[in-house]
């Protein structure tokens, strides 16, 4: 059991008011701070590579394919229920490929623990933070919405192999 | 003729000038509480965003008007007029200025000047918790009905020391006449009541906050509690009649501290100042008690129910009770 | 003296008040010793009265209290003091006492100390009013004397009890109510309470308020004595009174009435009675004969005996009315008649209810040969009711009838029908109850009565007899106070003519 | 233009009036006596008793109206199932009574009104002349009427005590707990249980 | 306010005749104050019991100062307020009903009772409002004073808050209480503009034949009646006297009908137009019938009493009659003081004896409950018969003469025919009490039901002196007649 | 303002019967409560309006008109005290029947 032993006041205190005249100064020099405001669509936040924005696909060398195998690893590790994939047999030598990849982006909670779960280094979280549209369906972005050239994620798939790298090393050292 | 000239004119200045007093006050609350919290506040409608109540009052009056199922629809529409009416009446005798002269005709800058004009203040400026009471309780729901209870007894409770703390003020400057008040602390910067009734002073500012609903005891609407309290419901024009109410109540109790304790509009030593120095003057006095609430707001905690009720009986009205004793007696006897 | 005899029993109720309730023997004795006491100081009274002087005797006087009247104060005072008529109601009551708390040996066991208590409260209260000389004091005591018997008749009554005490009460109080009106309206009229002072001055007072101030008198002494309209209370509390409160009822309780009649009636205001004289003889002839008829009608002893009282004391009344010496006397020697031979009478009911349980007529019959003494004391007392020469009955009813007829021919005829009906009922009772076969088995193994029962009823006995023989005695004491009540009427009369020389009876001179 | 005001305040007046009586629910018939104090106070006003009017304004408006209401919402005396059924007369065969009671009061006053038919002249009054000079009323108070002054004090302490006695919260444990008995313990265990 | 009103003002406070006025009505007021005070500090709470029965005994001196001094203050605070011998007299009875009250509501609370204190404080302040109501020579004086009297009774009537019947009581007392007040009110007001004075003793100077005087008259007097509980306003009387706790009963039909009448007899009668007489002399008799009718057939005592209390209004209300339109030559203030003072001990003493058996349960004061108590409480039964016998006014108790100087002052009104109807009235209400005595000593006790037992030193007290005086007053009026006299 | 004093007399009449009615038909204790108000406030009136006649120039030294305003202030002030207890009873009744409809109150019938 925590006993929690109430602090005895010192008069000052209990007279309460000297206490109120010590917040007053306390916010009135607040006032004179510099402010912390940015004006947002003027000013942008600075993206860095931890920065966690929207899931997206990431298109093979070709441009054209997509490095998902449609595995189904990411649908089952999305907290949010987010993902739902179809896949299919392809021709491709990977065998499979979805035939349908869709976020639900009013889901989607960037928690980015699709992006650990591929095996394949299929999806990975954008710089990409803006999310508007008019209707609930238009969020529901499919493949086609989803899916980047790997130029565009570079920096967060080099970071992203960065950390493993390191956990990596660790591991094997201990 | 134009005496009725001259009073219409006043009527629409002195009330055209409070409304945007008041509309400026929509704004100056949430640029203080911005500046408060390192922040900048709104700037984009118009030049440092001066034009957002203009907004705000086209949003408000485009908005759907709703009344919730079973609410009593004529007291639901009645209330935030009755929230709003008593304090703009109690506008009508507050000296903004001495003489001047309109049309010709030399007047004061007041609506109306009356002998008793500082009870009649305080008897109209009560009555605005008939808004927040029956919006309340015309809502139909349990926040609302919590918060208009809660708003009767709180403002019963310190309509007491509001008036003891007036009753020192009048004993000391021996008239209910605003005017005569201001008149009896004309002079210099120690003339003022506030030197010569700091107790007086302190519980009126304690008591015009409780009585405008005010940070640390707006417990008619306390958000965490009660959603909104008295006007959750409430929505479009009825809103921002409420919030007219507020804070026209707000400029009245600041006026009046203004008046009562630091000479109104008297200008220390320049006792022939001309009326706009003395109006400026009162608006600088006013304003600093209107910031006073909108800095109280964003820096101190609500209290608890009990302990604001504890606050009134047991602290305020006795003090209260107290000084008029002393004041009395000192008066009686020196 | 007086003062003591007075309140002698109230001190012994006190006394009472203070004893455990443990022993019934010693509450008996120290209440038959306090009234013997009384009995005593009664007969001392008695003998040392000096019958020649008409006016009061034995005065006490203290002061009381004072009320402040519309002519400066007035003083309310303990006045005590006795003429003829009141020494002989005092004796009477004085000598029934003790024989009624002896008599309540037989019936008396459950709160034998309240009883006692309640006996000895109602002494004083008797005793006050017949000895008061001021109005106050004799209102007091009048309504007193109601209070005791109404617990005596509540407590110890028989199975109707409740009903006839509450009828019985607030009869006499609804009187006593109107009486307290008058009584103030006297006091305030004339400034002073004092009974001999009013004597003095009521024959200045307006026709009209003397008129209503009687009537209120009138109606509360009637109700009491009962006369004809108000006679119902009567039979109803006298049978279910126990015998103690049965006798004292009978013996003292309606003379309170007939005195209040012949004192504040006929003495204060002689005018009035002469007036009101016709009203009163009537009803006292019909009360007569009613009283008589309604006895005949009943079947309970005790009843038909109550229902004797309203017919004897008819009589008193008639007596009382006829205005001459030879009524007054009459009257007089008639109450105490009536108290001797119905307070015997119902001792000796109570005697035999105690041993059968009824007082139903038919479930006796044939009692003379079961119980020869008590059947010769009881022919002795309805002889003596009934007015045989040589017993007291006859001397009282012969100069009443003989005063009645000197004034109204008629009514004292109805009278003597009066006295030949009550001849009647008694002896069917008397042949219904003690002679004849024994009827019922129960009642073959009566005891006789005892020694206590004869022993208490000699006294009674001896003086029927007494008075029967020699009745100057009595009459000698009380005569010149009824004298000097007669000069007020003549007075009265004198000024009733110089007022209306035109009247008949000027010429009648 | 003050006699037309006062007529209209007057008629207005007995129209609220009438509404306090009529009210279907408390709470409306709280806020008709609510009108019936304003267009009294402006009669107040019209006729020369500012401070009153204030006075009616401060006190019954301002607090004991928001007592009713309070006590109003704290039992929440609006529900549906606290309306009268009808509005009919509680005390049957009154029904006369009331009617003759209003009847003889609107009469007594009309017979009064030929013995004080004097129109008021307010010209003989000095200008800005209050009746109810509030220097004077208090001179009046603190001399003349003293004695009752104070006994008002007395009296509003007395009322305290009583809504005390009458509204507050009894306490589970008696104040002094000395002189509490055995069985009157024993009780409160049981009520004690009980919660 | 100018220095010279200040100053004049404490001179009138302290001037000596005012001084003296004043002293019982503050000794209770700051009685009441020190009670308060001695509550709030738990050091000083064993005082409370002294310090009530302090300051009555206190403000009883300061009266017995006014009644023997040599010299009444008479007429002080600019004629507002009088004390003289008469109002010291009645003064001293409403202390005493008040102490009395208080002694037969000590233990009579069975339940837990946290507001004790209150309860005494608001008892010590009634008194206060009666010696205000019979001391005004001002309205505004005797409203005040009406006021301080009604609202701790109204608190007091509700106080067993548990029970539905006292709050009941309470409700009704406070409806039909206000209702009067107001009905006051407005009398006062048409008076006002009938006369142009509030003051007493002024308006028995003007001439008050004017329709709206005597309408403000009318509505004054209703709402006296209303107090004291006549004809046609006693409805409310059974009910509050039954539901209240039985001392506050007690201190109703004793003190507040005393203060009622007290004023009205003193007061109003002399101003009230001798038109009206017999119109009061109706209602009178009237409020007589009907309690007593009403009492005949209750079966509960405490009711029966209540009913028997407007019975006694009713015979009290003839003296108004009597004194109406003339100052006071017949005695009926005399009478009246007598009668209630009376009326008080006998009232006071049947009203703490319920009470000392209700401690046993609420049964206890159904008649049927009390058959045969003679014999397990043979002095509680005496005392209770006494004081039955002392409300009918049978001699030897305080009863007979009250009823006596009544009858006498009718007589000396010439209202002789009024005397005699009130005294066959009243026959009929020695039919109940009698009822009461005849349930206690002559009807054999429940079987069911256990006799009551419980024992109370201050409820006995109580019914001990109630007793001595009810006897002493009937055997030896010299005692009481003497301060009436002067 | 020249009003007539019996004006003002007469609407304190009709304001006084109609608190009377209002006294006597309604069951609710808080309808009851402002019909005693009105009742007041009627009497109120009346004081004001007497207070008022008897200011008149022609009527002076008849009477005495500060009484009324005084008299006015008293009765707000018992007005307050009363309508407290009468709404603290409210309370404490409304604790016991959760009503406060008067048809309620029958516990005591005799």
């Amino acid at each position: 059991m925590v006993i929690v032993k109430r602090k005895q006041l010192s008069l000052a205190e209990r007279l309460y008011l000297p206490e109120v005249v010590r917040a007053l100064s306390i916010t009135l020099r607040v006032i004179f701070k510099k402010k912390v405001t940015r004006q947002y669509p003027e000013e942008r936040m600075v993206t860095t590579a931890v920065t966690r924005g929207q899931p997206r696909l990431v298109l093979l060398d070709d441009n054209k394919s997509l490095a998902c195998v449609s595995c189904g690893l990411c649908e089952a590790a999305c907290p949010a229920y987010a993902i739902t994939i179809d896949g299919e047999e392809t021709e491709r030598f990977i065998e499979r490929e979805p035939k349908r990849f869709e976020i639900d982006m009013l889901r989607c909670i960037l928690c980015g623990f699709c992006e650990e779960a591929c095996p394949k280094d299929a999806i990975f979280m954008s710089d990409e933070l803006e999310l508007a549209d008019f209707s609930r369906q238009a969020l529901i972005y499919d493949i086609d919405k989803l899916k980047r050239p790997r130029a565009a994620l570079q920096k967060r798939i080099d970071y992203f192999y960065g950390i493993n790298d390191r956990w990596r090393k660790r591991s094997s050292t201990s | 003729m134009t005496p009725v000239l001259v009073m219409l004119l006043k009527t629409l200045l002195i009330f055209g000038g409070v409304i945007t007093l008041a509309a400026g006050m929509t704004l100056a609350e949430r640029k203080v509480s911005a500046w408060i919290q390192w922040r900048i506040g709104p700037n984009r409608v118009g030049p440092w965003g001066t034009l957002q109540p203009l907004a705000d009052g086209v949003k408000f009056v485009f908005k759907e008007e709703l009344i919730p199922d079973g609410a009593n629809p004529l007291l639901f529409r009645l209330a935030p007029m009755l929230a709003a009416g008593p304090a703009m009446m109690a506008i009508a005798v507050i000296p903004f200025a001495g003489e001047i002269t309109l049309l010709g005709q030399p007047t004061t800058l007041s609506i109306a000047d009356f002998p008793l004009s500082a009870l009649y203040v305080v008897a109209v400026s009560g009555l605005g918790v008939y808004g927040v009471i029956l919006g309340g309780w015309s809502s139909n729901s349990k926040y609302s009905l919590l918060g208009g209870l809660r708003a009767s007894a709180q403002m019963v409770s310190y309509e007491l020391a509001l008036i003891l703390a007036l009753l020192s003020v009048v004993v000391m400057s021996g008239s209910l006449d605003l005017r005569k008040i201001v008149e009896a602390q004309a002079g210099g910067l120690l003339q003022w009541n506030l030197w010569r009734q700091p107790l007086a002073f302190l519980l009126f500012l304690l008591a015009t906050f409780a009585e405008t609903n005010r940070h640390p005891f707006d417990f008619a609407e306390c958000e965490p509690e009660l959603v909104g309290g008295f006007h959750t419901e409430y929505s479009s024009m009825k809103f921002a009649l409420f919030f007219i109410g507020e804070y026209v109540a707000m400029i009245v109790m600041a006026s009046m501290t203004a008046t009562l304790f630091l000479g109104g509009p008297e200008v220390p030593y320049w006792p022939a100042a001309p009326w706009f120095v003395q109006l400026a003057t009162f608006l600088l006095k006013t304003g600093f008690f209107l910031f006073l609430f909108l800095w109280v707001r964003w820096t101190l905690p609500r209290f608890r129910f009990d302990q604001l009720m504890g606050l009134g009986w047991k602290v305020m009205l006795p003090l209260a009770l107290l000084n008029v004793f002393v004041t009395g007696l000192v008066i009686s006897l020196f | 003296m007086l003062a003591l005899l007075c309140f002698l029993p109230l001190a012994g109720a006190l006394l009472l008040l203070c004893l455990p309730r443990a022993s019934d023997a010693v509450l008996r004795l120290v209440a038959l010793g306090v009234t013997l006491v009384v009995a005593g100081l009664g007969l001392a009274l008695f003998l040392g009265f000096d019958g020649e002087l008409p006016g009061f005797q034995a005065e006490f006087v203290r002061e009381w209290f004072a009320l402040a009247g519309p002519d400066g104060t007035i003083p309310v005072r303990l006045h005590l003091g006795l003429d003829g008529v009141s020494l002989l109601l005092v004796a009477l009551t004085a000598l029934l006492m003790p024989l009624v708390v002896l008599s309540s040996y037989g019936h008396v066991h459950t709160r034998v100390k309240e009883f006692l208590l309640w006996l000895l409260v109602m002494e004083t209260g008797m005793l006050g009013v017949f000895l008061a000389l001021d109005l106050v004091l004799f209102y007091f005591f009048w309504e007193l004397s109601l209070v005791p018997l109404y617990f005596l008749v509540g407590i110890w009554g028989g199975e109707r009890r409740l009903y006839a005490t509450i009828k019985f009460f607030l009869y006499t109080v609804a009187g006593s109510l109107v009486m307290l009106v008058a009584v103030i309206a006297l006091i305030w009229k004339l400034g002073s309470a004092s009974v001999p002072d009013l004597f003095l001055h009521t024959a200045a007072l307006e026709p009209t308020t003397q008129a209503w101030i009687f009537a209120a008198f009138a109606l509360a002494f009637a109700i009491k004595v009962p006369l004809l309209p108000f006679h119902t209370w009567l039979a109803d509390a006298h049978t279910e009174a126990p015998t103690s409160g049965s006798v004292l009822l009978a013996g003292v309780l309606l003379k309170m009435g007939t005195y209040g009649l012949l004192r504040f009636g006929i003495q204060l205001f002689p005018a009035m009675a002469i007036d009101a004289a016709p009203v009163f003889l009537a009803l006292g002839a019909f009360g007569i004969v009613y009283g008589a008829l309604l006895a005949m009608a009943q079947d309970d002893l005790k009843r038909l005996i109550a229902c004797s009282s309203v017919s004897h004391l008819g009589f008193v009344v008639l007596g009382l009315f006829a205005l001459n010496s030879a009524g007054l006397r009459g009257a007089v020697l008639q109450m105490i008649n009536h108290g001797l031979s119905t307070g015997l009478l119902f001792l000796l009911v109570g005697m035999v209810y105690e041993r059968t349980h009824t007082r139903q007529l038919e479930r006796y019959g044939g009692l003379a040969a079961v119980m020869p003494v008590f059947a010769l004391f009881f022919v002795f007392t309805v002889l003596s009711s009934v007015g045989l020469p040589g017993l007291n009955g006859f001397v009282g009813e012969y100069l009443i009838l003989a005063g009645t007829f000197e004034v109204s021919p008629a009514w004292a005829t109805l009278g003597v029908s009066g006295v030949v009906l009550g001849a009647v009922y008694l002896l069917t009772a008397t042949r219904r109850m003690l002679f004849g076969p024994v009827v019922h088995a129960e009642n073959r193994k009566l005891a006789d009565l005892g020694a206590r029962e004869v022993g208490l009823m000699l006294p009674l006995v001896a003086l029927s007899v007494w008075i029967g023989v020699q009745p100057s005695v009595l009459l000698d004491k009380c005569a010149p106070a009824l004298e000097r009540i007669l000069e007020r009427v003549e007075d009265a009369r004198f000024d009733a003519r110089l007022a209306n020389p035109a009247a008949e009876d000027v010429q009648l001179r | 233009m003050a006699e037309t005001l006062f007529y209209v305040l007057g008629a207005l007046c007995v129209v609220f009036a009438i509404g306090v009586v009529r009210a279907r629910m408390p709470l409306f018939s709280v806020l008709n006596l609510l009108g019936t104090f304003f267009c009294l106070a402006g009669i107040y006003l019209l006729a020369g008793f500012p401070f009153l009017a204030a006075t009616q304004l401060l006190v019954y408006a301002g607090a004991i109206m928001v007592l009713f209401l309070f006590v109003i919402m704290l039992l929440n005396l609006g529900d549906a199932a606290e309306l009268e059924k009808h509005a009919g007369l509680s005390l049957s065969g009154r029904r006369l009574f009331v009617a003759c009671s209003s009847a003889a009061l609107l009469g007594l006053v009309g017979l009064g009104a030929a013995e004080m038919s004097t129109a008021f002249d307010a010209r003989t009054l000095p200008a800005e002349h209050a009746l109810d000079d509030l220097e004077h009323l208090a001179a009046l108070l603190f001399s003349r009427y003293m004695l009752p002054f104070e006994a008002a004090s007395l009296l509003l302490l007395a009322t305290m005590v009583a809504v005390i006695v009458l509204a507050k919260r009894q306490r589970e444990q008696a104040r002094d707990t000395s002189a509490a008995s055995a069985p009157a313990e024993s009780q409160r265990k049981e009520n004690g249980v009980l919660r | 306010m100018s220095t010279q009103e200040f100053s004049a003002a404490f001179e009138a406070l302290t001037a000596p005749a005012a001084r003296m006025a004043l002293a019982p009505l503050l000794a209770l007021g700051v009685g009441v104050l020190v009670f308060l005070l001695c509550d709030v500090v738990a050091a000083l709470r064993a005082a409370r019991a002294p310090v009530f029965v302090g300051a009555l005994i206190l403000a009883a001196a300061a009266e017995v100062r006014i009644l023997l001094g040599e010299r009444a203050p008479g007429l002080v605070f600019d004629g507002t307020f009088a004390a003289d011998r008469a109002t010291a007299l009645w003064g001293l009875m409403f202390v005493g009903a008040t102490l009395l009250a208080w002694l037969a509501s000590l233990g009579y609370y069975r339940e837990n009772r946290p507001f004790k204190p209150e309860h005494d404080a608001l008892m010590l302040t009634t008194p206060i409002g009666m010696m205000l109501m019979i001391g005004a020579r001002d309205l505004v004086v005797f409203f005040v004073g009406l006021e301080l009297l009604s609202i701790p009774l109204y608190a007091l009537c509700a106080f067993r808050r548990m029970r539905q019947e006292s709050v009941e009581a309470g409700v009704k007392y406070f409806l039909l209480g206000s209702f009067s007040s107001a009905l006051f009110l407005y009398g006062a007001a048409l008076l006002y503009a009938a006369a142009g004075t509030l003051s007493l003793v002024e308006l028995a100077e003007r001439d008050l034949s004017a329709p709206l005087a005597l309408a403000g008259l009318a509505l004054v007097a209703a709402s006296l009646f209303f107090k004291v509980a006549v004809f046609p306003f006693q409805l409310w009387a059974p009910d509050v006297y039954q539901g209240s706790p039985t001392p506050v009963t007690a201190l109703m039909a004793t003190g507040t009908k005393a203060a009622a009448f007290g004023f009205l007899l003193v007061q109003l009668t002399p101003i009230l137009p001798a038109t009206g007489r017999a119109t009061v002399a109706v209602l009178a008799l009237v409020t007589m019938l009907l309690g007593n009718l009403g009492a005949l057939v209750q079966t509960d005592l405490k009711r029966m009493l209540a009913y028997s209390s407007v019975a006694h209004a009713g015979t009290l209300l003839l003296l108004v009659a009597a004194g109406m339109g003339a100052p006071d030559e017949h005695g009926a203030l005399g009478a009246a003081l007598y009668y209630l003072g009376g009326y008080l001990f006998t009232a006071m003493g049947a009203f703490g004896l319920l009470g000392l058996l209700e401690a046993d349960g609420a049964r206890f004061t159904r008649l049927e409950s009390l058959r045969g108590l003679a014999r397990s409480r043979p002095v509680v039964s005496a005392l209770l018969a006494l004081f039955m016998l002392s409300l009918g006014g049978i001699p030897a108790t305080a009863g007979f003469l009250g009823k006596w100087f009544v009858f006498a002052v009718l007589v000396d009104a010439d209202m002789t025919t009024v005397a005699v109807l009130a005294a066959l009235l009243s026959t009929i209400a020695l039919g109940y009490y009698l009822r009461v005595i005849v349930v206690l000593y002559m009807q054999p006790p429940p079987e069911e039901l256990e006799p009551p037992r419980t024992n109370r030193w201050s409820a006995s007290l109580v019914g001990a002196l109630c007793g001595a005086f009810v006897l002493a007053m009937g055997l030896f009026p010299a005692l009481f007649l003497g301060l009436l006299g002067s | 303002m020249s009003v007539p004093t019996d004006h003002l007399l007469a609407l304190a009449a009709a304001l006084f019967a109609l608190g009377v009615l209002g006294f006597l038909v309604r069951k609710n204790v808080i309808i009851v409560l402002c019909s005693i108000e009105l009742m007041l406030n009627a009497a109120n009136l009346s004081f004001l309006a007497a207070s008022r006649h008897w200011s008149q120039s022609t009527l002076a030294g008849q009477g005495d008109p500060s009484a009324g305003p005084i008299f006015a202030i008293f009765v707000i002030l018992v007005a307050a005290a009363e309508a407290a207890v009468g709404l603290a009873l409210v309370i404490a009744l409304y604790r016991l029947k959760q009503s406060v409809a008067l048809d309620g109150i029958a516990e005591l019938r005799g």
